[in-house]
């Protein structure tokens, strides 16, 4: 989509969106490998012009589906940085009060509903949200994010079947970073894109450069606007690159220095799009730099308040598990 | 009040779903064959008439699809779905989004998200329907944090408990054991909530407490009745939910009795009648005068032929013999 | 595919497959509206043109997996129909010892993997016969069969994407009639022919008119023999009709009796097939006519054999468990 | 014989795995990274190197595909696979493969198949991997009649119970701690098998006994050492299978020690812990002169921040406690 058509707020925030992101990201690397970050933990750096094309057209009252691999589409959709690092750290003032972490940070408020550590497992969210969305008479959407290896989950075919027949107002986004762990995707499925998968639910099928940002606006706008108008789902391929390992502490056996090396420096999303944001007088270099500063500190703040939060206590442990109070008792105190 | 009317179990559970469904235009129905067909046992029988397509839906089969999709529309606070999984054998297709996801959101999520739904199945032996469409499997779910787990014995419980069920704002497994569906009873035409948690005791007694759930609470009334006519009083109590469970009532009537049989149509092991043996080993030892029996099926898939399944089935024969083997 | 092409022995065996088939349905229909066959018992009348026509390539040693209706399938691999009566009556010398019933008819000596209670459950199975197969170096082929409705479900879609990934020697035969239990195909999926969908996993799909048995031999012998070749998988659509209810006892109320009546007067494929034996000559009626005459008679003897056979004892019942003896218990006696 | 080489649990496992594929060409290995990665924790490294990608296959993220497949290569006799489930926390994906399918073929083709398969899968808490990396859900597995299950506590257990448990006609679903992985222990080269159903006193004693599996037999252990101290003498069972269940020797220690305390790390109800109170309760009631204690996690999923989740896991100190409760 030529960039002079996409309002300069729009792209403002794109950038922004991929720079907060890329920042966090790379800071909570620094963080896991000093051991303030337990966990699992996958990074979505090399992938951010996707949550940031997609999330450009979605509103509050939208919802989201995310993955193991969540930051990304949290802090797009409009999460808290500080709830998600305290999160990220264990403590009480986390968005899950410490007890999601990394692969289960969950905003409701922003229609975040949540990361999920199964893989394929949210994408049916996604698909009920929809349903709610399109009973109640309301105009929002639901964006499933999962990745290429999810493709070959049951909860994909069920998922598009369902939404396909019942013409629902959901978007399925399937970020192909050429990997399932050590798996090539060439060896975990054989067609060419898995945009095609669409067809076999006769439903529109988008394979894009996920690199691109403008070119993620592009297919995304038109298919959340279709889905908006009621017309039903359409699957969208993001061809992307990770550029760290599967999770921190990956040793990335399964793919060459050089091949990673490739990607980082020609294919690095921001890179690309700083290159247009600057050709096309669109913003100045300083502008720019300003958005990193800022993020910067926003960042430094949320590490900030994370260590400063206290932990959860034992008190916590057992709260959080039902919301109606009934009689009777969960049986533990033997 | 005038005499109540007798329905059926069936029936009990159509008019609980047909009032949450005229209350709240949140409350949908979703599942394989609920809407023209009226679902496979008639449960859901003329509301898809009543309430049309979109809120009596047709399911392809899909289970892990459309139950996740349940959780999802239930996690936005747009919808509260009541999903029929139509036999409770199946639930392996979809156990991901009962027990990793819809049990675990509102923890994980830090007590922020509600899950209002509700989960209906049938479960039993008995028709001869074989290993993959009989069993009993309460006892995955209970195990489970996470999820309310139902399973009501008279039509009375199951219109009371299922109003509740579906009131409640957590994830809740309703089970409907398909030998009850054709039995009648009195059950009050105007709505009414059962709290879930509270066990009932369905015969007071003195000698034995026999704890049972479902199809087994009438086998133990008719072995209590039968141990009668010997002079046993027993008592038996139906937990009816689950979880949580009202442990209090369990153990007071172990306390006046002294001795514990439970009787459960799941498998022996890791199982519901373990679990009751177990609160009576670790919170009623001293009042227990005798070893605690339990009357399970054997070990093994459920049989297909009538000859064999009925003695996988624990009859109210076995129930009595347990009895007398700890008086 | 003409049928003078087609040996005429085979043609011979594809009559008398369907019309044992035909036969045995509708013997056990009355069986178990008088109580001898007890559960759930779903029949195969109508759609016998399938097993025949798929079955006439098989051999001893390929295999396949079956469905909740499944006597056509066993019936075509070669199972024998005596010991699958006293199976359906609950005998001590049925196929599964009275412990299967209708819904788990097996026959693992002519490669019969079982018919399945779980809709879908048996496609993966079908795939690892095939991995076996090919391991093992052999020129079997493994065979899925499954209905429109199990292609919806996720094991559908994974085993697809395995066995093409794989390319394993294994077809997939989607039996089309039309109906989910009470749910029409067009409700629960929404593409022309389920068989589309072959290409969202880079194989061969083929649609198929079922009720014509020279038409799906013609299709199933290019696909079990591209698989002997070791070509990988293909998924054959054959849209048929059941003539009965979804079950015995189904009061059939979603389709009416003019569609049901229609179709056993227009499109019953032992009729169909019957008249090209006879228009080209190939067959005498008197022959045929045996067959039917042939095809009663074992039917017959196999009823009087379940009728008089023994039912299991409780002995019977805690056997068979477990194949390799161990220390330690069955906890089950408390 | 010389000194017994240390190696670690997961080297014992690499070990069994190699073996038993050296020996029958038949046995393959499936599962998600299993190959080139040499799976998550390391447990299959250097045989996809050694047995090529044929034999050691990385699959799609298909866990009812490639279950499925394992199942009905085994059925077929053509092969005995070893199939990887990266986290136990993913049964509910593939669950109607193992349990409905694996499970049952046998009994319900009336004996006539074998399924030799094994599914290798992981379990524990203690990395901050949260609620659904972190379970130990053994109960469901147990649950289901069909399935043997084995727990390893110690290398050589681990090595043993693999090569026993591939060689064995029925599927074997064997559960590897994650906190075990890195422990060494003894472990002779050659190949030696552990028949299943054989529980092993991992220490001996008189005053109390103590059934745990896995990770909490460590656990058991520590806290037997502290009690020693205080001249407290504990025995500590560990049954390595979980099914069948050795329960002779269970019972046997009950009768010398006339006390009991249950260890485990699956959820509290429907559990193993409440399986072998209730063997207690019914089997062993004349033995026990105090209540049974069980220590378990509470009723929770299992949260991520490190400092709730020490508290969830049962720990030593928690063990020390039910004992003394109990004297
Ligand atoms: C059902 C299930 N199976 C396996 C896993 C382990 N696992 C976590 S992430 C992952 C790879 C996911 O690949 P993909 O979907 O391509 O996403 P990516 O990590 O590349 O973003 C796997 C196998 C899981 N979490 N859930
Ligand atoms: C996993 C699962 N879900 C639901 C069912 C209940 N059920 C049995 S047969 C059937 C319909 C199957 O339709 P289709 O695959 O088209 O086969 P057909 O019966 O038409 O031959 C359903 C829903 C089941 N047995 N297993
Ligand atoms: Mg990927
Ligand atoms: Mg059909």
């Amino acid at each position: 989509m030529p960039v002079e058509e996409i309002p300069k707020e729009t792209l403002l925030w794109m950038y922004e969106t991929m720079v907060r992101i890329r920042l966090h990201e790379e800071r909570v690397a620094e963080l896991f490998a000093q051991g303030k970050v337990p966990g699992f933990v996958h990074l979505y750096s090399g992938e951010e012009a996707i949550a940031a094309g997609v999330m450009a057209h979605l509103r509050k009252d939208d919802f989201i589906t995310s993955t193991h691999r969540g930051h990304g589409h949290y802090i797009a959709k409009g999460g808290d940085i500080k709830a998600s690092m305290a999160e990220l750290f264990g403590k009480k003032t986390g968005s899950c009060k410490g007890k999601g972490g990394s692969m289960h940070i969950a905003d409701l408020d922003v229609g975040e509903l949540g990361a999920n550590g199964i893989v394929g497992g949210g994408i049916p969210h996604a698909v009920g949200a929809a349903l709610g969305i399109k009973l109640n008479g309301l105009e929002s959407v639901a964006v499933a994010f999962f990745g290429d290896g999810a493709a070959n989950q049951g909860t994909f075919h069920e998922s598009l079947n369902l939404a396909s027949i019942w013409k629902l107002p959901v978007v399925f986004v399937c970020e192909n970073n050429q990997y399932q762990i050590s798996l090539p995707a060439k060896e975990h499925t054989n067609v060419k894109d898995i945009a095609e998968r669409a067809k076999a639910y006769g439903i529109p099928g988008v394979a894009v450069d996920g690199q691109d940002v403008l070119a993620v606006y592009e297919v995304a706008k038109e298919a959340i606007e279709r889905a908006r108008r009621g017309e039903g789902p359409t699957l969208i391929e993001v061809k992307t690159y990770r550029f760290r390992g599967h999770f921190e502490g990956d040793p990335q056996v399964y793919r060459s220095k050089e091949e990673i090396k490739w990607w980082k420096e020609n294919k690095d999303p921001i890179k690309i799009f700083e290159k247009i944001l600057l050709e096309k007088g669109i913003f100045t270099k300083e502008e720019l730099e300003k958005v990193w500063e800022k993020a910067r500190k926003e960042i430094e703040g949320a590490v900030k308040f994370a260590e400063e939060s206290p932990w959860p206590t034992k008190e916590d442990l057992t709260e959080d598990v039902f919301s109606t109070p009934t009689k009777g008792v969960l049986v533990w105190q033997w | 009040m005038a005499m109540v009317r007798e329905i059926t179990f069936a029936q009990a559970i159509n008019e609980a779903l047909d009032y949450e469904m005229s209350k709240d235009e949140k409350v949908i129905i979703m599942g394989e064959d609920v809407g023209r067909y009226g679902g496979i046992f008639g449960a859901t029988a003329g509301l898809y008439e009543k309430y049309g397509p979109e809120r009596v839906r047709d399911t392809p089969i899909s289970e892990a699809g459309f139950i996740g999709a349940a959780i999802g529309a239930a996690a936005t606070g747009l919808l509260r779905p009541v999903v029929e999984l139509m036999f409770i054998d199946f639930l392996g297709v979809t156990f991901d989004q009962i027990f990793n996801q819809a049990a675990k959101m509102r923890y994980m999520f830090g007590g922020k998200a509600k899950i209002p739904m509700v989960l209906r199945t049938t479960c039993g032996a008995g028709f001869a329907a074989a290993a993959q469409h009989s069993q009993s499997l309460h006892a995955l779910f209970i195990h489970v944090p996470g999820l309310k787990v139902i399973m009501p014995s008279t039509p009375y419980d199951a219109k009371g408990l299922l109003i509740a069920s579906i009131e409640d704002d957590d994830p809740v497994v309703f089970i409907e054991h398909k030998g009850l569906y054709g039995i009648k009873g009195p059950v009050p035409e105007e709505p009414y909530s059962i709290p879930l948690g509270e066990a009932d005791i369905k015969k007071e007694g003195k000698d034995v407490t026999i704890v049972a759930t479902a199809a087994m609470v009438h086998k133990a009334l008719e072995a209590a009745k039968k141990l009668k006519e010997e002079g046993i009083s027993v008592e038996v109590v139906d937990p009816r939910t689950l979880v949580p469970l009202d442990v209090d009532t369990i153990v007071n009537s172990i306390k006046k009795t002294g001795r514990l049989v439970v009787v459960d149509e799941g498998y022996p092991r890791c199982s519901f009648a373990t679990d009751i043996a177990a609160i009576a080993a670790s919170k009623a030892f001293e009042y227990l005068k005798a070893p605690v029996k339990l009357v399970t099926p054997p070990a093994t898939p459920i049989p297909f032929s009538p000859a064999l399944e009925k003695e996988w089935i624990p009859s109210a024969e076995k129930i009595e013999k347990a009895v007398k083997e700890i008086l």
